[in-house]
């Protein structure tokens, strides 16, 4: 498989999620923001961090970038698109998933390790899970998942719910964590799965996650 | 030269924790008479145009490509011709 | 000088300066100014006063704490830099280092909780990655008052969401820290904040301008008038009856500032020699970076200010040399490399302009519209006539001590659950879950341990690092207190199975002209360097913050320690939680 | 009832870097007449008061004692009286 993951001013997770990926051994690249295409690449990661500052509302100025045309064109051929923490909200902003990641329900960046249910284990990126509860990472001051009604019950209808929250640590509708679009291959979640790869760093809940995605 | 305005609030239905904060600290401030508060965003945008309807134009489509996500926000704007200094 | 350029139209002439005596405010003696007078042999203009206000302030210049530091043992076999740079540099092997240096921003932090505290940790920052390494971890040591009080929860939460939106932004893991809380810091929290960088030994770059000819690369967010006085002004105590200090409010963009951090790291990797010099504008900006750095090399060095990128029209020199506009930096580039060097910071956005070079006089020179607005002797500068501050045994230390407390405890219990619920004893979690401690992704032992651990990744390498002290301790008995600090801090350190290998410090101090904040600071200090050359922990850096005073009230001594420690082997890292059910417990030590 | 809304923007010298990054992308989007934008907050709070001078002074005390940071944020405002649903 070979990965691009896309640098947009102020990521700060693309080493990382690189990192992740080269550990199970796939073919990754650090891709600029400002590179029009995608061609050659099986999936796509969009990484963690404050992309232009979160300036504005988080994700609304990286969706502009040169990229996400290629990221569109991608998404509609349906290549893996995987958005994580800021990626999800360039995603959402971008409209490649419904709805929109808001300020958490009591203001504050929190950063913990959180209980997490993977609702679906049938998805292209959750397909090696054994088991329906993790611990995932969050480190987020706008992870709050918010649609309105008639989404949310689309999103359940279709098992879009890909991943929730045990306990609801940002307020989310229907404790949502993590989605996918309707053909199911674009995901948006706020834990990092690529903090979550190596036992000495304290959490390996991570690991199937890329293990589901290179299946 | 115009000077645009654009004030950007939530849809009601939309929850505001940054105003709830702010209306439980008036409340601690003795300000009892608050009911509701709701915090947005406000926009100052100096820009060039050939006449009114213009700056007008561009303003609103600024609004509605950038400066709001219309899943969840709405706003409001006013805009004035003003002297280039 | 008979033109006056149209910027400068209001400012005083020379006689008007001496007539007001304008640079009382600046925190310049009567005695310096004449000084200064004397020397040119002419009087200094506006601009030269505000040059020389500036780099003979406490914070630039350490006039007064520096016959204390200049004790500081700094020396053994890991380190490859000690103080007097951005920060200082241990060997660990492998031809990489540790990075690290503490800054203290109480004064910005008191008035304004938020941009202080944001703007501490990105300057801090800067100052690590000035010297080619890549920062990977950041404390924050912070005292406040008492709990309970409104003022301390606003000074609080905004000091740590200054902080935490800060560091988290840059992607750079907040990993530890301490607070404490005591009405000694009710008017005058403590905000210091320490970063710590990894380093391939071959990107090792310091501040000095050296090379005759090289150019002056300013690099960076464009300059406006924020802070301008923010050194004079941490170097004079705060009066609670007037907010003149406002303007000195800085604005971070830790946006810009990651932008930065990259870019100048991957020049320094890129362009390596041909970058002479790197260093930070901070205290008092444009000045200080390109006079410390002209004067290290024993050099003179020409800018031409209307070549800075300005955010504001109508600066004058004397904004332009003394606003503290943040997310700046200075290099020294080779000539025919300066175009290159950039063109990468314009690729990223950020503003890249030649603005000098290094000359062969030994001046300080400075063009503004065609005009010569300051030629100062660059050594004459950066040096400020020495001090001699007196010192005073306080008089509580020498009183008859009470009768031992005996303390009287009927529910122990009880009293235990009391101690718990202290808000110094109790867990910080409330404050450390707001920052990101797991970016990068090499983050060990998290917060809620005793030290913070921080892998090398590719290496079996792991770096321990914690801030310490108790200032009431130091208070009580400053030699003691300051060697108890060191202790503290190594025993956390130890306790992650790694051994300690340096220091880094802060000293929070009152008006040190006062003989008994003098001999505070003196015997901590004289404590801190015993007990470091104990442990072989030399002190590669550090930092002073004086004048933490309100209304002639000073805080505890406060001198916070930062320790970097090695472990070797990662399978031998120790965590705190007991393990297994049945394990035994000791008790070591006295 | 009354509404008042407070608008709070950045006294003039203090740096906006959200404003700045907005006006960049602003002109990537091809919006070339903008000179320049900064972006404050806007805040709407109902609140209940015997008249509109005791409504007015509320309102402009909450804005000096929270709604601003003095330092670096001046503001306007407007107030009215609306229905009480
Ligand atoms: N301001 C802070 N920022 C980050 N971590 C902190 C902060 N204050 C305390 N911690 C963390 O909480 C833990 C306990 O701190 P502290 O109470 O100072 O420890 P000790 O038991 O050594 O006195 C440590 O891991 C420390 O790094």
């Amino acid at each position: 498989m070979k990965a691009a993951v896309i640098q947009f001013p102020g990521s700060n997770c693309d080493l990382d999620m690189l990192n992740a990926l080269q550990l199970f051994g796939v073919e990754a690249q650090i891709v600029s923001h400002k590179a029009t295409s995608l061609a050659g690449y099986d999936a796509i990661f969009l990484p963690g961090g404050f992309s232009f500052g979160d300036y504005l509302r988080c994700g609304a100025i990286a969706r502009f970038s040169p990229i996400m045309t290629a990221v569109t064109t991608a998404a509609a051929a349906g290549k893996l698109i995987v958005g994580v923490c800021n990626g999800f909200q360039i995603l959402t902003e971008a409209g490649l998933l419904p709805g929109q990641l808001m300020m958490n329900e009591t203001p504050g960046f929190i950063c913990a390790e959180v209980p997490i249910t993977v609702i679906n284990q049938q998805s292209q990126f959750t397909n090696q899970y054994q088991q329906a509860t993790i611990t995932l990472p969050v480190a987020h001051g706008e992870g709050r998942y918010y649609a309105d009604e008639a989404t949310i019950a689309q999103l359940e209808a279709n098992h879009q719910v890909i991943f929730r929250y045990q306990t609801n640590v940002n307020g989310s509708a229907e404790q949502i964590a993590g989605i996918v679009n309707e053909k199911g291959n674009v995901l948006g979640m706020m834990p990092h799965p690529e903090r979550a790869v190596e036992a000495i760093i304290g959490n390996i809940d991570g690991q199937d996650f890329f293990r589901s995605i290179l299946n | 030269m115009y000077l645009g305005k654009v004030y950007v609030s939530y849809k009601p239905s939309v929850f505001d924790p940054q105003g709830d904060v702010i209306k439980t600290s008036l409340h601690q401030l003795n300000f009892q008479g608050v009911e509701s508060v709701t915090q947005g965003k406000y926009f100052e945008i100096k820009l060039v145009a050939t006449n009114l309807t213009e700056a007008t134009a561009n303003l609103v489509k600024m609004a509605e490509e950038l400066l709001i996500n219309p899943n969840t926000e709405t706003y409001q704007y006013a805009i004035d011709e003003i002297e280039v200094l | 000088m008979t033109i006056i350029p149209e910027a400068m139209r209001n400012e005083p002439t020379p006689e008007e300066v001496r007539a007001s005596q304008v640079y009382l405010q600046w925190s310049l003696s009567q005695d310096e100014y004449e000084m200064i007078c004397q020397h040119l042999n002419r009087l200094p203009n506006y601009t030269e006063t505000g040059l020389f206000a500036a780099m003979w302030s406490e914070h630039c210049s350490y006039k007064k704490s520096k016959p204390v530091l200049r004790k500081f043992w700094s020396q053994n076999e890991r380190v490859v830099q000690g103080p007097g740079e951005g920060a200082g540099v241990l060997d660990i092997g492998d031809n990489q280092a540790v990075v690290f240096k503490a800054e203290s921003h109480n004064h910005p932090s008191a008035v304004e909780p938020y941009q202080g505290a944001a703007t501490g940790v990105g300057g801090i920052i800067r100052d690590i990655f000035s010297m080619g390494a890549q920062p990977i971890a950041i404390l924050d040591s912070l005292r406040f008052g008492e709990l309970h009080h409104n003022t301390t929860k606003h000074l609080l939460n905004g000091i740590v969401s200054g902080i935490a939106d800060y560091g988290n932004s840059l992607g750079i893991p907040t990993v530890g820290g301490d607070v404490m809380f005591d009405a000694t810091y009710q008017q005058n929290p403590i905000v210091n904040a320490m970063a710590v960088g990894l380093l391939n030994q071959a990107d090792l770059h310091v501040g000095k301008a050296e090379g005759i000819g090289n150019r002056i690369l300013y690099v960076g967010a464009k300059t406006g008038r924020d802070g301008i006085h923010g050194a004079t002004f941490a170097s004079s105590d705060f009066d609670s009856s007037t907010d003149q200090n406002r303007s000195a409010v800085q604005v971070g963009d830790p946006f810009l500032e990651k932008l930065l951090m990259d870019t100048t790291i991957k020049a320094i990797h890129i362009f390596g020699a041909a970058i002479v010099g790197v260093q930070d504008m901070g205290a008092a900006g444009l000045v200080s970076s390109s006079a410390e750095m002209a004067g290290k090399a024993g050099n003179g060095i020409h800018l031409n200010l209307n070549q800075v990128p300005q955010r504001e029209t109508n600066l004058t020199p004397y904004e332009l040399m003394l606003s503290e506009s943040q997310e700046r930096m200075l290099m020294v580039v080779q000539a025919d490399h300066v175009a290159e060097v950039a063109q990468l910071f314009t690729d990223a956005d950020l503003a890249a302009v030649d603005i000098g070079e290094v000359t062969a006089d030994g001046r300080y020179r400075l063009d503004f519209d065609g005009v010569e607005v300051a030629n100062i002797d660059v050594q004459y500068l950066i040096t400020p006539p020495k001090q001699n501050q007196k010192q005073q045994v306080p008089a509580r230390l020498t009183a008859e001590a009470d009768p031992e407390f005996v303390p009287e405890l009927t529910d122990v219990t009880a009293t235990f659950k009391d101690l718990l619920a202290q808000s110094t004893i109790a867990s910080k979690a409330e404050i450390f879950k707001h920052y990101d401690c797991s970016v990068r992704t090499d983050t060990v032992i998290k917060p809620g341990g005793d030290a913070a651990l921080v892998r090398i990744k590719n290496t079996r390498k792991v770096l321990a690092m914690t801030t310490d002290v108790n200032g009431r301790y130091v208070y009580l008995n400053p030699q003691v207190g300051g060697q108890l600090a060191v202790a503290e801090a190594a025993r956390n350190i130890v306790a992650t199975g790694a051994t300690p290998i340096g220091i880094t410090d802060c000293l929070n101090f009152g008006d040190p002209d006062d003989p008994e904040i003098y001999y505070e600071l003196a015997q901590s200090c004289a404590g801190i360097n015993e007990m470091a050359q104990k442990l072989n922990t030399p002190i590669i850096s550090g930092n002073v913050s004086l004048y933490n005073e309100t209304d002639g009230q000073a805080i505890y001594p406060t001198p916070i320690i930062g320790m970097v420690g090695l472990l070797e082997n990662i399978d031998h890292a120790t965590t705190i939680n007991f393990k297994n059910a049945d394990d035994l417990i000791y008790l070591i030590g006295t």
